[in-house]
């Protein structure tokens, strides 16, 4: 799906949980997310954290998209 | 003898109805031969001939699919042929995807071969490459003097009964025979072969994924327009389209203009592939709405696109993708979307 | 308290291993789906969910022994339970219900077996 | 170590009033074979004998195991160590084969239904067992034993059925001798210095009751993998305990014959230096997978070896356990070959194995289990065929009224063999 989208001349950024899939699928820019029933969110914390920790992710993939690469690129920090 | 009989499938396009214009007629059937039926005359001749044509406006085939698909069967079957043509199609993708359509209908209804002629990266091809002897051509219709030829050459080889081993895409599909030596010798020879550093051939290639070149990075993502798209499953509340809950058939496409934030009330996952008691709380854990919304409010983000996108894919590379994706792109693009943010689960 | 717990519909599982096991009554699918829950939780497959040669869609009865949850996601794990999903998606539904109880008593032994083979194996770092 | 094997090859069976070997024909004293068979174990209520030879009309079903007959006639130990002799490390002197012969054990364990050999037919294609004349060994034990003994007591009968029958080979003249040898590693090697040092991993099926494996008696599971002098294999050494999934467990008979080691001595000294063997199991938990591939390859690395032939047995998990063998055994620099089959799905189009390796490059395929074929009705059925519907790969309904049985290919006892016993393999088209 990534990949696909990807090769009609979109950037594409990934945001999953299962990085080793998101390199198997081919994804190019990859921000790795919380766990596989809430990537982007985490139910131990109280709403305003846990928005707050989606606004965090969410920014790492903009800073992602705007980012050059070459290769299949993990952005970890 | 009496030679063999064929029906040919083709589009509105190549039936001489017109183009995209016309790309909503509903399917048809003419005895002989229509359009590039005639190419195929002169190279079939001794052995076999096309006693029907039945074509279809590529949109009708494609979006109306289940009922265009049983017409187009019917009309088929009415000729009892013994082998049908499908295209060639190109890297016409809704074309493609019609041609693999009626070959899945006549594979698994009517048990005949079927012969096809795609561009490998046609979506179609992929899809559909196990209902028919698809031979792999250029990807543009002007690769139609090379293409006939090749089909032409196929149709014969498969109504003659021959093995064939290549000349076409394979259908991706596992067939058991007997070899000449038993295994344990085969894996000795292989081994030889590796040892010695000579070429060999494995008998069961081990999966491999493809890659695709990185798109360039959004300049200033403060100007840029984003799309939001999920394999996660992200649907409103109720699931309105039925999306499946794995190997979905379909992707749902839903307006985002009046939702600023999921709640239980107005959103949920259709994704079986996972505990869903925590996206169904709060849909914003999948499909990071809420803050993309304030994002764009506070300028962070140049705009975004109306919509979200939603299919359920567990990561893994289903036969579908490259359909929805291809779909979803046309959509995006159209749009003027510079990028796509994707979730998974 | 012990460290791993089982997930299992073999109620002879749950007879041995009291404490441990979640006993659920629906097909071996749930059995997968419900170790599917807990790693994407956290939690590591101790034993192969595919243990044995019996056929997810022959056998009726399956136990999975997990780590008790916690900790980042495993990627082996999660590999392994979905592919074991797809495994007995693959294979062709059986209905199992029509066995007789004999052969139930005897798949019964044999998931009991295996998975007492994973308790025996269990390694180091977890205790009942 | 150095073993003649003498086979005598045998051309016909018969039932007769003394068990003997003449002129190719196996002569088998029905009541003293069914003694021999049943021993002094008090759990057989009874042993039943019947003849099955190539091309009869005839099915054998549910097959236990397949045994071959051999006796030991010169050199320390007995056949099937641990079992029918004491523990002495055998694959060293000589020992005579009834080549052509076979015992093959049925019993009824209701939910455990395995295997089919059918004589002729399509069916017999797929089974090497069709062209084997085969001594059917039919044991019912008493009707309070539990499911493990059940196992135990079917297992022990036909190592002892075809260890009655080898010992009318003993003093018979071979028709043809043939001498294997590996030498200690440091000589092997010094032997042919110049030829690439191949050994054998060989994965054996070691899950619990009725997937068990051993190797001198002992449970494979409970050891860590070792070294095995190839000429060990020849003698009994390693013994199935497997009824699980006909198709692509070992019969003892195959482990007798272990192919690999044959076509690897078949090239021993010629193109290649074959050094030996490493056996390793297929366990249960993640952690015994993990321990084992790493002993196996730290063992495969000791040899010194170049290049591996690695086989697996069973479905399923131990596709897991060979793919550890192959990237660890690789990425030493080691080259590999894997040995496995298939289950890609009865229209062939699924994912045919549950894990998968890069390094996994040069493969062998046995065939795609689920493949469905029909087979006719025989007219003579040993075993129980009512347990047709109930064995792996055949589903509800699949023995028909007239007999036929509709199932996928897995039903058929040693179709896939991952030892590379058969010919069976696939392609993608």
């Amino acid at each position: 799906m990534v990949k696909e989208i990807e090769r009609h001349g979109l950037p594409v950024v990934h945001m999953c949980t299962v990085v080793p899939i998101s390199l198997t699928v081919g994804a190019n820019r990859i921000v790795p997310t919380v766990a596989i029933p809430y990537p982007l969110g985490n139910p131990a914390l109280d709403p305003a954290e846990e928005k707050e920790l989606r606004r965090k992710l969410v920014r790492k993939a903009l800073r992602a998209l705007q980012t050059e690469v070459t290769e299949q690129t993990v952005f970890t920090d | 003898m009496s030679k063999f009989r064929i029906v040919h499938y083709i589009n509105q396009f190549y039936a001489g109805i017109g183009g995209e214009d016309k790309a909503d007629v509903q399917p048809e059937k003419r005895d002989g031969i229509v359009g590039p039926g005639m190419a195929f005359r002169g190279a079939l001749a001794d052995v076999a001939e096309i006693v029907g044509t039945v074509f279809c406006g590529d949109n009708y085939m494609n979006d109306h699919s289940e009922e265009a698909c049983a017409t187009v069967l019917e009309m088929i079957r009415s000729y009892q042929p013994d082998l049908v043509l499908v295209g060639p199609a190109f890297n016409a993708g809704r074309y493609g995807m019609a041609c693999g359509m009626v070959a899945k209908m006549v594979d698994e209804n009517l048990h005949i071969p079927v012969v096809g002629g795609i561009y490998e990266e046609n979506p179609g091809a992929d899809m559909y490459r196990r209902y028919a002897y698809f031979v792999p051509t250029t990807n543009a219709a002007s690769g139609m003097r090379k293409a006939v030829p090749e089909m032409a050459a196929m149709v014969k080889k498969v109504l003659a009964g021959e093995e064939i081993r290549d000349g076409y895409l394979k259908k991706g599909l596992r067939q058991n025979y007997f070899a000449e030596e038993r295994g344990s010798k085969r894996a000795v020879d292989m081994l030889l072969k590796k040892i010695n550093g000579e070429e060999f051939v494995t008998e069961y290639p081990m999966p491999v994924f493809d890659r695709v070149e990185p798109q360039p990075a959004i300049k200033d993502i403060t100007k840029a327009r984003i799309a939001l798209v999920s394999s996660g499953g992200p649907v409103p509340k109720g699931n309105p389209d039925h999306i499946e809950s794995s190997s979905a058939s379909k992707f749902g496409k839903y307006c985002l203009k009046d939702i600023d934030d999921f709640t239980p009330e107005n959103g949920q996952t259709a994704h079986g592939g996972y505990d869903p008691v925590y996206a169904n709380q709060d849909l914003d854990r999948v499909l990071p709405l809420d803050v993309v919304k304030e994002m764009v409010r506070d300028g962070e983000i140049g705009s975004l696109h109306d919509y979200w996108y939603a299919t359920v894919g567990n990561g893994t590379a289903v036969a579908s993708a490259k359909k929805f994706a291809a779909a979803i792109a046309e959509q995006l693009l159209a749009d003027h979307v510079d990028g796509v943010i994707l979730t998974s689960t | 308290m012990a460290n791993f717990f089982i997930v299992s519909n073999n109620p002879l599982a749950a007879e041995k291993y009291a404490a441990q096991t979640q006993l659920l009554t629906g097909s071996p699918a749930e059995v997968y789906r419900a170790a599917r829950d807990a790693v994407h939780r956290g939690s590591r497959l101790i034993s192969h969910p595919l243990a044995g040669s019996v056929k997810p869609n022959e056998t009726p009865y399956r136990s999975i022994v997990l780590s008790a949850a916690g900790g980042v996601l495993d990627f082996r794990s999660l590999q392994l339970i979905e592919d074991a999903i797809l495994v007995l998606k693959k294979l062709p539904q059986r209905h199992t219900e029509q066995y007789t109880p004999a052969m139930h008593a005897d798949y019964q032994v044999i998931d009991l077996d295996l998975l007492d083979s994973a308790i025996a194996a269990l390694p180091a770092e977890f205790h009942f | 170590m150095r073993l003649e094997i003498g086979s005598i090859f045998i051309r016909d069976v018969q039932f007769a009033d003394a068990t003997a070997v003449k002129d190719g024909v196996l002569y088998v004293d029905r009541a003293a074979l069914a003694a021999a068979a049943a021993g002094e174990d008090e759990r057989i209520k009874s042993v039943e004998v019947f003849l099955a030879r190539p091309g009869e009309s005839v099915r054998i079903l549910p097959v236990k195991d397949v045994v071959e007959p051999r006796v030991k006639v010169a050199g320390p130990g007995g056949i099937f160590p641990g079992f029918t002799s004491n523990v002495e490390q055998v694959g060293s002197g000589r020992t005579h084969v009834l080549k052509g012969a076979a015992v093959v054990t049925t019993g009824k364990i209701v939910g455990f239904q395995e295997g089919i050999i059918d004589m002729q037919g399509p069916g017999a294609e797929y089974t090497p067992f069709s062209k084997t004349y085969n001594v059917v060994v039919k044991v019912e034990p008493i009707d309070s034993l539990k499911q493990h003994e059940h196992e135990v007591v079917v297992r022990l009968a036909g190592l002892r059925a075809a260890k009655y029958l080898g010992e009318a080979g003993r003093d018979v003249e071979p028709d043809e001798v043939r001498v294997y040898e590996t030498k200690p590693l440091l000589e092997q090697v010094a032997e042919y210095p110049n030829l690439p040092k191949v050994a054998y991993v060989y994965m054996l099926q070691t899950q619990g009751l009725l997937h068990n494996t051993y190797y001198y008696g002992v449970d494979v599971k409970q050891i860590v993998p070792t070294f095995m002098y190839p000429t060990e294999a020849m003698d009994g050494a390693i013994v199935s305990g497997n009824c699980v999934s006909a198709c692509d467990k070992n019969p003892t008979y195959v482990h007798l014959n272990s192919p690999v080691i044959e076509d690897l001595y078949a090239q021993h000294g010629k193109t290649i230096n074959f050094i030996g063997c490493v056996v390793t199991n297929e366990n249960v938990t993640l952690m015994d997978k993990e321990r084992s591939s790493n002993m196996a390859a730290k063992l495969i690395g000791f040899l010194g070896a170049d290049a591996v032939i690695i086989s697996e047995e069973g479905f399923g998990n131990p596709d897991a356990d060979l793919v550890m063998n192959c990237n660890k055994i690789e990425k030493q620099g080691i080259k590999t070959v894997l040995i496995t089959d298939e289950y890609a799905g009865q229209d062939g189009a699924s994912q045919s194995l549950a894990d998968s390796t890069p390094l996994g490059n040069a493969c062998v395929t046995a065939g795609n289990a689920n493949e469905v074929v029909t087979l006719p009705p025989m007219e003579q059925v040993y075993g129980y065929p009512e347990v047709a519907n109930v064995i792996a790969g055949g589903w509800d309904g699949s023995l028909a009224a007239d007999g036929s049985i509709t199932a996928e290919i897995q039903v058929i006892t040693g179709a896939t063999n991952e030892l590379g016993f058969h010919k069976l393999t696939a392609r993608g088209i």
